[in-house]
């Protein structure tokens, strides 16, 4: 084994541990205590249907609660087109 | 307003005017000046006078004559070369040492957060 | 009229960034009429938006944090659902930095790009990577700063890719991007850490429901490795020389705001967002106490230093323009991280009180750190300029084939000398006022970071007499002998950063009373940050 | 590419109009029914790319220019931000969703809790929906026509 | 404890395998199949912090009624994804450009003039 890939084992073992640790410290899938409520997604799931009229909750958090970081997905797509349409283009007039 | 741009930074054991330091420039352009006047005035384009004199040796190309960039520094660059051969060692060039540098960085400050 | 402005002024967080994405999405459409009407077209759109920036900075300065809500006037804070825009004094002093830039690199173009192809959308592009830089360095929001994390990254990347005939810059632009995508992955890793422990994405909220368990240790450390990755930090800086000497250099220009706005990320969240666990005791022995402040401080200082190190001597040894003026880019964001880490690690506690405060030279390392981040964003911006100045007339970038170009671009060599005074911190330029602080203040944390500093800022000053005496000075040579001076429009951007390189330089005092100062005072102050937008806190 | 056989060529025609019909419809029903904007878009650009697919690259191109897909992606993304600034301009604010409870179009307040859905309501977001839906189709498709024209175009990586 | 969390385990796992596959191919194309595999697990993440035991999705329209899932992550791995497919279009564009002029895809060979 050469040295980076020495390396670069022993790295990802420290890496690995403490990210499956980070996985055994997450809140219990799926499960909710008493001091842990989502309450920024219980507000939601209240009020979408009379804040934005959308009867779909993911569509009002997409296009109105959370609108301007559609707009930023939306451009990030324009922009990737446009990269796209750059890079293939002809280099002569 | 004009008082507060024209006003002096300190840092504790230095300051900066620059009003002063415009002073200071002008003081430097009058003695240089001073010191141009004494040059010689006889000199003339044209003549032999523009001429480069390497001890009587016809000069060389003027492509020659430039001392390119990598032999700037040379002796520097030589006395230091294993300094240079490890960086260069790091330069690999290889996207995916660049991500590994990422992954040792990452493990690094886990091992400091986690240990301590 | 006054109440035109106000109205201004209070959507000017939102016009900030809908003004450049609304010009993008049109110059596409523009371009199909005229080059002439676009070109002009897309400067107006970047001078709009800095006069909308200019406003908006002008109002945070005077009258303290901005918040701006997309979507309701009368927002629930209670929880915090919608997206906030937070303007502090930091915010205001990047969204400077971030909206000089373009315009200059947009007046550059004009002559720069005249010969190229897909020139609209190249503009698109610039307008775009604006947009985004402005976006991160305004936003409240976790989320919404990755989103525009990701449009910087990708729309640089395919502005570094500009010329895909030059395999350099293909495979920089490739490297570029796998680089900022995973850095991006990351932030968005540490993100969703963040909801499921908070459940709440904004930055204030998140900041302030912060403790410092093991989960917040790890998104911590996540943040900061992506974000200092994708700030060029050493070791992670390999990608900095390809991409910047890949791209064009009026992108290139460009692409140093988004460095510094990542940098900026780095800023918020070690100030702001961990503000109030500063000084948790980690762990102590006897009386010396291990806080986190320490621990990063500690961090970051060694990287400044290796950074610092290494970009200089790889700089000394380079023999291509770009790529040699890419390294000292590298050193100079080791300068600024060298003070913020310095000041970091002087975060305490005084005898008596509970409220943290910093050591005075720690302050003064902040001031010299921030300051040279809009100082390094000039210098570095005109030199790559001067490059691609030289670059344009030569069709060369490496330095064993250029020489005597001062003969025959006069303008171009005085830009020249003024950046290479500036990017080794001689007077009277910009970079001997924050160089000279930052010398000072981590003079008091440890005399060798100063000496280090010092030492490394004359080799700096060696590298660029190095490309002064090899492409500038030295007797005409047959491969620049029908060279002639670049178009007006390049003349002219370089000139304004030229300008403001001198203004910087010969009032200091001034700069840092006005932009520097409440930039720092944001910094220190997270939880004014925090009650901006949850109120009374 | 030059396009695969007769068979498939008929067949995608004719499942064409329906792949676009069913995108439509996830795009109109977007603020009702799981789907909206990106999902429908997406799955009409997947047609499309479908014909691509079958007709070939130089075919395709012929009848769809990219530049004709750039204007039409640069026209939705305009609908869209320009949607946003309109709430500025009527309502006070970026992004509000001004037509939700007016008197325009799009403005039936649902009732809360389970019901059938109405389309005439949620104010802005079914025409954000309709941009998004149109600036994805003409993207996706964009990326994909160009990507293979260019590499048909390039053959197989000789200089 | 340890069995409510096997779906973060799982998703973790995913991520490394991304990081792995960038950090030991050399193959270009499997280096961005690394890159779409740590998306992949950025995403699966955040949508498993967004489910909520016994619950429907979080949409009215004729609905049974009872708990409903987080509406927030959707709405953000929508977002992502759409990152991810931009950012994958790019790569695979640089990677034909790079293809063209290096005529290999080990990323060992792929570099600059001066390193």
């Amino acid at each position: 084994m050469s040295k980076r890939n020495f390396a670069a084992v022993i790295f990802f073992t420290i890496v690995a541990v403490f990210l499956f640790f980070t996985a055994l410290m997450m809140h219990p899938f799926g499960i909710f205590d008493e001091d842990n409520q989502p309450e920024m997604d219980d507000h939601i799931i209240d009020n979408s249907q009379t804040e934005t009229g959308a009867n779909n909750a993911v569509t009002g958090v997409v296009f109105d609660y959370r609108g301007f970081d559609t707009l930023g997905e939306a451009t990030v797509l324009f922009t990737a087109v446009a990269g796209v349409i750059l890079v293939f283009r002809r280099l002569k007039k | 307003m004009l008082d507060q741009i024209i006003s002096t930074f300190e840092t504790g054991s230095g300051f900066w005017n620059p009003l002063v330091w415009l002073t200071a420039l002008v003081i430097a352009f009058l003695i240089i000046y001073i010191v141009r006047g004494f040059g010689k005035r006889e000199y003339k384009k044209g003549t032999d006078q523009t001429q480069a004199f390497l001890s009587g040796n016809p000069e060389y190309e003027k492509d020659k004559m430039h001392v390119k960039a990598n032999n700037v520094y040379w002796g520097f660059t030589e006395s230091l070369k294993s300094v240079y051969n490890f960086f260069g060692k790091m330069h690999t060039g290889n996207v995916s040492d660049y991500v590994l540098w990422f992954v040792i960085i990452m493990g690094i400050l886990f091992l400091i957060f986690g240990v301590i | 009229m006054n109440d035109i402005l106000s109205i201004l002024i209070n959507h000017s967080p939102a016009l900030i960034v809908a003004v450049p994405l609304f010009g993008a999405f049109l110059t596409p459409l523009v371009g199909m009429i005229n080059d002439k009407i676009r070109n002009i077209f897309v400067i107006f759109i970047t001078l709009l938006t800095g006069f909308f920036t200019v406003i908006l900075v002008n109002e945070v300065f005077t009258n303290g944090i901005k918040t701006y809500c997309f979507g309701a006037e009368n927002p629930s804070v209670n929880p915090v659902v919608r997206i906030f825009f937070e303007i502090d004094g930091m915010s205001a002093f990047m969204a400077l930095i971030a909206v000089i830039l373009p315009i200059v690199a947009v007046i550059y173009s004009w002559g720069f790009a005249k010969e190229e192809t897909g020139q609209s959308k190249y503009y698109t592009l610039i307008l775009l990577m604006t947009a985004g830089i402005l976006g991160m360095v305004l936003t409240g929001d976790m989320f919404n700063f990755f989103v525009f994390l990701e449009i910087t990254s990708i729309s640089s990347a395919a502005l570094v890719a500009f010329w895909t005939n030059k395999k350099n810059s293909v495979q920089a632009a490739f490297k570029y991007i796998v680089i900022s995508s995973i850095g991006a992955l990351m932030v968005l890793f540490a993100v969703a850490i963040f909801y499921g422990q908070y459940n709440a994405l904004n930055m204030a909220v998140i900041a302030n429901n912060i403790g410092f368990g093991f989960l917040d240790k790890i998104a911590l450390v996540v943040l900061i490795a992506a974000l200092t990755m994708k700030a060029a930090i050493a070791p992670m800086h390999m990608w900095l020389p390809d991409a910047y000497s890949g791209a064009p250099s009026p992108v290139t220009v460009v692409i140093v705001g988004t460095t510094l706005a990542s940098l900026y990320g780095v800023f918020r969240v070690v100030f702001t967002i961990y503000g109030k666990q500063f000084l948790t005791i980690l762990r102590s022995f006897g009386d010396f106490a291990v806080t986190p402040s320490l621990l990063i401080g500690v961090f970051i200082v060694v990287l400044a230093v290796l950074t610092i190190v290494i970009g200089v001597f790889m700089a000394l040894k380079s023999n291509d323009f770009k790529r040699m003026i890419g390294y000292a880019a590298v050193a100079e964001i080791g300068y600024m991280i060298l003070a913020v880490g310095s000041a970091i690690s002087t975060y305490f506690i005084p005898t008596g009180t509970t409220t943290v405060t910093m050591a005075e030279h720690g302050k003064m390392a902040l001031t010299g750190g921030i300051f040279h981040m809009i100082n390094d964003a000039l210098d570095i911006g005109l030199l790559f300029l001067v490059a691609g100045a030289v670059y344009y007339a030569t069709k060369e970038t490496s330095l064993n084939k250029l020489g005597g170009l001062s003969r025959k671009m006069k303008y171009t060599t005085v830009f020249f000398l003024i950046g290479l005074f500036a990017v080794s911190g001689l007077p009277p330029m910009n970079g001997f006022a924050s160089k000279l602080i930052i010398y000072q203040s981590t003079y008091q944390v440890n005399p060798i970071l100063a000496i280090v500093a010092i030492l490394c800022s004359i080799m700096l000053l060696a590298v660029f007499v190095k490309v002064f005496h090899s492409a500038f000075l030295g007797p005409e040579i047959s491969s620049t002998k029908n060279v002639k001076e670049v178009p007006k429009s390049m003349l002219i951007a370089m000139g304004i950063l030229a300008a403001l390189i001198i203004f910087f330089g010969l009032f200091p005092e001034f700069v840092i009373t006005n932009i520097v100062e409440p930039a720092k005072n944001a910094l220190l102050n997270s939880s004014e940050y925090i009650s901006a937008i949850l109120g009374g806190v | 590419m030059s396009g695969m056989s007769k068979i498939v060529k008929t067949i995608s025609s004719i499942a064409f109009p329906f792949v676009m019909i069913y995108g439509l419809y996830i795009i109109a029903h977007g603020h009702l029914t799981p789907g909206g904007g990106f999902q429908g878009g997406a799955i009409v650009a997947s047609g499309a790319a479908m014909i691509l697919v079958s007709y070939g690259s130089v075919w395709t191109m012929g009848k769809v220019k990219e530049k004709k897909l750039s204007i039409l992606e640069s026209t939705g993304a305009i609908v869209f931000i320009g949607t946003a600034i309109l709430g500025l301009l009527f309502a006070g604010v970026f992004f509000n969703n001004f037509l939700f409870d007016s008197n325009l179009i799009f403005n039936i307040v649902p009732v809360k809790g389970s019901t059938v859905g109405i389309l005439n309501s949620a104010g802005t977001l079914p025409i954000m929906n309709f941009a998004v839906g149109l600036k994805v189709v003409a993207g996706l498709f964009a990326i994909v026509l160009v990507m293979a024209y260019a590499t048909t175009k390039m053959g197989g990586g000789k200089k | 404890m340890m069995t409510f969390n096997i779906p973060y385990i799982a998703v973790i796992g995913l991520i490394l395998v991304g990081l792995i596959a960038v950090v030991f191919k050399r193959n270009l194309i499997k280096i961005v199949i690394g890159i779409t595999l740590i998306e992949s697990g950025v995403n699966l993440f955040l949508i498993t912090l967004g489910y909520r035991e016994n619950s429907i999705a979080p949409i009215y329209t004729s609905s049974p009624g009872g708990l409903m899932s987080l509406p927030v992550p959707q709405a953000l791995t929508l977002t992502s994804i759409v990152i991810g497919v931009a950012v994958l279009a790019l790569m695979i564009s640089f990677i034909v450009h790079i293809y063209r002029h290096y005529n290999t895809l080990d990323a060992s060979k792929i570099r600059g003039d001066e390193e």
